[in-house]
């Protein structure tokens, strides 16, 4: 039945970009609106047919992997939530596996925010991941939610020699003195690995030159497709590896899989995603390959008509 | 054209509550709401992104309506949670016992120099008086200058002195001599040649990319031929940034519309 | 002597024993637990290169820690005024662990205070879960004190003070008159063309500062290149259309076109309405500015300045209207979306030398030779340092390197 | 003495960050400087806030246009901001302000998500848009840019192995996958590099000009 629904739709697409293909030879312009609802069909449909491929890390990923799984029991890994709703598809999943990754290995873990929207997404990744997955994990002993401050790279500066000057309390009010997580904890130097996971600004690149390189604490960037090749040169010695967009997120679900029976069953949206995104990428392409068949032929007919 | 407007309106009243009578009798329990309220809530969120979406086709109430309370609920959100985490914990336990212990942070010790960043905070506010607009250039000047000098040393650092020595690659790697070099010759990813390929590469284009930027000197000559090279990297890399571009737009629909067909119509599990 | 005392000799010492035997009756009560291996090599030292509040530890693992016995839970770290004690617990160090920095604030009335130059003692204790602890000697004295500068930071030190002395010199050479010379870029001969080809066809000029602000370096290059268009425009007696996004970068955007007017020789023609705050929501200004291409069908559009996710609708909006489209901003990710859209992009760094170039304003000009001068350091730099690692002169690579 | 002052603001607080790295002396005052920042980055929250409720006002009072609109603004302002700072929620007060079952979480989770997250997934259609009529291979750079695009576009997905998984390990870095990785790693770096090394360059310039009190341009023109 499935396979049916997904030749028709198949069939449906394809035949959608050979007729815009054919139109715009006639040197006709397609409305916008028409582009518009052949990507939303293409996308839904590859939804609703969930296609799941099979993902292997790439060495960037695997690098952030190994790292993680090197670490000494009960090192202490931050997670910084730096981004907002818009960018959650792509980069909330690798917080949500850096989660597990962490806590499956025994680690302590810290959640903050530089993004007020990261801390209402924190509470999602502990309401939804954390407490329903590891019921044993505690607060306070096993990790602890920090929360937001306002102030961009100020925050850094700051914690860079001293949380508590920051953050006298956890997100609860809970001082930082009664958390036993914190017992030794002075500094962001006290991490043994911080992934920062966002897009914007403040972001990854803050966490690489206020924390990262003054304090030379390891920095694992987990990151939205649009800034990733930003950070590359950053890599290998101020990063030690990095996350890209969804594909790098769903490279890191996979390996947890791969790894950890525990996790066989549990959500990974990312890979999810990668259906549909391939379909989508297949149709911006046919588009630009389209539009430029267009303008060469016009250009051909304007220069055959020049001469 | 009123008559579309509303005739539409209806139809939209009328499918809100279709939904939201559906979700009610579908949602699972989760201990904050009751059903009528999170049927209400699910279908709200649906009808917030249809709206959105509805943009693609022109400009219209709806999705009026929905940027507007996007502008204010989003505003009044920050303000919420600036407030909470930064004045309650950082300003008030530092200023006064008596305000902390209303609003229940322990109180840490006076520190009076900490008078000074709600000053000019309340400077800046008065950027909101027609009159008052000069002063506020005080605080304004503040966030400038700590911008600026927090800046300055880490971005030579990081930017800079770290980029330098990170392009001090050893050109040819693993290299045991011309013979062997050439016996285990391929092209295989992980091979030998793709390795001192990959640096040759980093270190020429790093090396022409900053010739292709430099400004001082006419592009001819060798000079020239370098910058073309230069700026073919940099088209590569454009191309590369291109394509994350698209694929981080793309996971943003996919996301989106995966709700619409997960969360709200329920049509995959 | 009075009975009193008398009496209480004899109750001490009867009692005595008792109280002896029960002080070594101690041990007996944990019968089975043998106390772990105690760190070895403990030292205390001032922690170098900062203000004097604080004291690293340092210290090599009990031989139970992680291999023998395997019991180390953790170190706990004690601190006393005189090496007798009492010691006071500073901290806890999880198992494995090997160091522990010891500081505080410098206010004293805070419970954080760490005095500066006052001797402290320290011990180490390795615990365990079943309460047998093992100490380490004690260590001592030693005290915080004060560097006034950081060592480690050299390599820092030299390029702030290099890059200003470069950015000092210039601005003093371009303000004495000395023509310093910037090459042509492609992008700005256009802008000429494209204001001749306004007039030609009788039709506005766009130009959009995108949307960033006052302090955005791109903004206030865009302003210079604002400057020199207005003013042809204003030769050319074509009109003008500058939709802003931010309220500060509107008033400065009139002073500039109202000035440009004005070295044109034609100040009449200057109208506060050309230059207009529009929104600053992101994509309602998006669909402010379409508006503006669609209805009014500008012949040249400039987006110049700071731009994000709005450059590949405005770009393509314009590429379907036909307008000649130039454009220049150092947002990375959007650059690539202008090169395929538009007919001219100012590729990042390109917008700051566009603007040196067209305003020859000694500031700008300044700072942009200082930056080239930069950049020719990195040249070289990178050229020795491939040598170096070639060769194998690790040292040679290394003094690039900033510690921490 | 309305420029004066401000100029000499930055050019203090500017030098006392930069020395605060290389003097530990002063690298108190630095930190302090960076948590003043951090409270006044509030109160710019709330200039913000001020902002959009005159701004609104104004609009609702003069009857300007889509006046109504204002109202959905001013609504949704107020009833966010009483929600958030009383931390409500169904059961009283709640300790986090984000408490799974605050209002203000009910408000972010049903009202924020789908608006801000719907707003950028827009951006898809866009560009699908913008490839079919704009984005053109009009010259050499521009052609590099498309194909280098392509190979990434399909390198990200599954189908680049599907397409050349066949091409055997000794030319292994044709098939599309590791070209897109190459691609990443070499070119990419290195153009990412001399971008990042020049305005990386630009900012510390911008930096300095600003604490030496030679750009004064945020200042805005004097009748402000």
């Amino acid at each position: 039945m499935t396979n049916i629904g997904v030749y028709i739709s198949l069939l449906l697409i394809f035949g959608g970009l050979l007729a815009i293909l054919i139109y715009s030879l006639k040197g006709r312009d397609v409305d916008r609106r028409i582009i518009f609802l052949f990507v939303l069909f293409s996308v839904a449909s590859a939804i609703i047919f969930h296609i799941e491929f099979e993902e292997s890390a790439t060495p960037i990923v695997k690098k952030v992997f190994e790292f993680v799984e090197n670490l000494p029991p009960e090192s202490k890994i931050l997670i910084s939530f730096d981004f907002d709703p818009a960018m959650k598809p792509e980069v909330h999943p690798m917080a949500n596996a850096f989660v597990r990754h962490a806590l499956v290995k025994g680690h302590k873990l810290y959640l903050m925010g530089l993004w007020p929207q990261g801390q209402a997404l924190m509470t999602e990744t502990i309401e939804y991941v954390l407490k329903p997955e590891f019921p044993n994990a505690v607060y306070g002993e096993d990790y602890v939610m920090l929360g937001y401050k306002a102030g961009n790279e100020g925050v850094l500066n700051v914690i860079i020699t001293d949380f508590r000057k920051m953050y006298s309390t956890d997100a609860h009010g809970t001082s930082l003195d009664s958390i036993p997580l914190f017992d030794d904890v002075k500094s962001a130097k006290d991490m043994d690995l911080i992934f920062p996971v966002g897009g914007g600004k403040p972001g990854p690149k803050e966490w690489i030159l206020f924390v990262g390189d003054p304090g030379n604490v390891p920095i694992a960037p987990g990151l939205a497709a649009v800034v990733a090749p930003l950070i590359y040169p950053y890599y290998p010695r101020q990063a030690i590896g990095l996350l890209g967009g969804v594909k790098g997120a769903a490279e890191y679900e996979s390996e947890l899989k791969k790894n950890y029976k525990e996790f066989e069953n549990v959500e990974t949206p990312a890979l999810q995603m990668m259906g549909p995104q391939t379909m989508a990428h297949i149709v911006i392409m046919a588009f630009i390959v389209i539009g430029n068949i267009g303008f060469f032929r016009a250009r051909r007919r304007k220069w055959q008509e020049g001469n | 054209m009123r008559r579309i407007t509303l005739i539409v309106t209806a139809v939209v009243v009328v499918l809100f509550i279709i939904s939201w009578i559906i979700k009610t009798n579908t949602v699972p329990e989760d201990g904050t709401f009751r059903p009528f309220i999170q049927g209400f809530l699910v279908t709200f969120a649906a009808f917030l992104t249809l709206a959105i979406m509805s943009f693609l086709y022109r400009d219209n109430p709806f999705y009026k309506f929905a940027e507007h309370l996007y502008v204010g609920v989003s505003a009044a959100y920050a303000m919420s949670l600036g407030f909470w985490t930064t004045l309650v914990g950082n300003l008030f336990p530092r200023i006064s016992q008596n305000l902390s212990d209303w609003f229940g942070v322990p109180f840490l010790h006076y520190e009076w120099h900490f008078v000074i960043p709600p000053i000019l905070g309340i400077i800046l506010l008065m950027r909101l008086s027609p009159k008052g607009g000069w002063i506020s250039r005080w605080a304004l000047a503040f966030i400038v200058g700590t911008t600026a000098g927090l800046n300055l040393p880490r971005f030579l650092r990081s930017d800079f002195i770290e980029q330098i020595s990170s392009t001090f690659l050893p050109l040819l790697v693993q290299w045991q001599g011309v013979g062997p070099f050439f016996s285990n010759f391929s092209l295989a990813a992980s091979g030998q040649f793709i390795a001192i390929l990959t640096n040759i590469t980093i270190f020429l284009g790093v090396l022409c990319g900053l010739i292709y930027f430099f400004f001082s000197k006419e592009h001819k000559g060798v000079f020239g031929t370098a910058s073309r090279f230069g700026i073919w990297v940099l088209m590569v890399t454009f191309g590369a940034s291109f394509g994350y571009t698209v694929m981080g737009r793309i996971s943003l629909l996919v996301g989106r519309l995966t709700f619409l067909l997960k969360d709200w119509l329920g049509i995959i599990s | 002597m009075t009975a009193k005392t008398i009496l209480f000799i004899l109750v001490a010492v009867l009692l005595a024993p008792l109280v002896m035997a029960q002080e070594e009756a101690v041990p007996d009560s944990t019968v089975g637990v043998i106390p772990p291996a105690p760190p070895l090599n403990f030292r205390a030292f001032d922690t170098p290169y900062d203000n004097g509040h604080s004291i690293s530890l340092e210290w090599e693992l009990s031989a139970d820690d992680g291999q023998g016995r395997n019991n180390v839970l953790g170190y706990r770290v004690m601190r006393a005024e005189s090496p007798d004690g009492p010691f006071v617990e500073r901290g806890i160090v999880t198992s494995g662990g090997t160091s522990y920095n010891d500081s505080g604030v410098k206010e004293s009335d805070s419970p954080d205070y760490f005095p500066r130059d006052h001797d402290f003692y320290y011990k180490i204790v390795a615990t365990t879960a079943d309460g047998s602890e093992a100490e380490s000697e004690v260590f001592g004295p030693v005290r915080a004190v004060g560097q006034w500068f950081n060592a480690r930071k050299w390599p820092v030190l030299i390029a702030v003070g290099l890059f200003t002395a470069f950015t000092l010199a210039f601005i003093t050479l371009a303000r004495r008159g000395k023509d310093l010379y910037v090459r042509p870029l492609a992008g700005i001969e256009a802008v000429d063309e494209a204001i001749g080809r306004a007039t030609e066809m009788g039709k506005p000029i766009l130009y959009v500062m995108g949307l960033g602000t006052a302090a955005d370096i791109a903004t206030i290059a865009s302003f210079t290149i604002l400057s020199r268009v207005a003013k042809k425009v204003a030769e050319y007696q074509t009109s003008l259309i500058v939709p802003c996004y931010d309220p500060i970068v509107m008033t400065v955007a009139q002073e500039t076109v109202k000035a440009s007017y004005y070295d044109a020789g034609r100040p009449d023609a200057y109208d506060d309405k050309d230059v207009f705050f529009l929104t600053n929501q992101q994509f309602a200004y998006v669909g402010g500015v379409n508006g503006i291409m669609i209805r009014q069908k500008p012949a040249t559009n400039f987006y110049l300045g700071k731009f994000y996710a709005e450059s590949l609708i405005l770009a393509e909006t314009g590429a379907t209207t036909g307008s000649i489209q130039i454009s220049g901003t150092d947002e990375v990710t959007q650059i690539p979306f202008f090169v395929v859209a538009c007919d001219y992009t100012l590729i990042g760094e390109e917008l700051y030398a566009a603007s040196a170039y067209l305003g020859r304003e000694p500031v700008l000009l300044g700072t942009l030779k200082a930056q080239d001068w930069g950049k020719a350091c990195v040249i070289i730099s990178i050229i020795l340092g491939v040598l170096f690692a070639i060769f194998g002169w690790q040292d040679g690579v290394d003094a690039f390197r900033p510690g921490n | 003495m309305k420029r004066t002052i401000p100029v000499i603001i930055v050019s203090v607080v500017g030098t006392v960050l930069v020395l605060s790295v290389f003097f530990p002396p002063v690298q108190t005052m630095g930190e302090d400087f960076s948590l003043f920042f951090d409270i006044i980055a509030v109160f710019a929250f709330f200039l913000g806030g001020g902002n959009l409720v005159r701004i609104h006002l104004v609009k609702i009072y003069r009857k300007r246009p889509d006046w109504g609109f204002s109202v959905v603004t001013l609504v949704g302002f107020f009833v966010t901001l009483l929600v958030g700072l009383g931390k409500l929620s169904v059961t009283g007060v709640t300790a986090s302000v984000t408490a799974p079952d605050s209002f203000l979480q009910t408000i972010f989770v049903n009202i924020i998500t789908p608006l801000s997250s719907t707003m950028y997934a827009l951006l898809a259609f866009y560009v699908a848009s913008a490839s079919y009529r704009a984005f053109r291979a009009k010259n050499r750079e521009a052609t590099i840019l498309l194909i280098a695009a392509f190979i990434i576009l399909l390198g990200r997905t599954p189908l680049g192995m599907k397409l050349t998984g066949w091409i055997p390990e000794w030319l292994s870095i044709l098939q599309i996958p590791n070209l897109a990785v190459w691609i990443m790693n070499a070119p990419n770096l290195a153009g990412q590099r001399a971008i990042l090394i020049g305005v990386g360059l630009g900012v510390v310039a911008m930096s300095l000009r600003l604490i030496l009190g030679m750009d004064r341009t945020y200042l805005g023109s004097d009748n402000d």
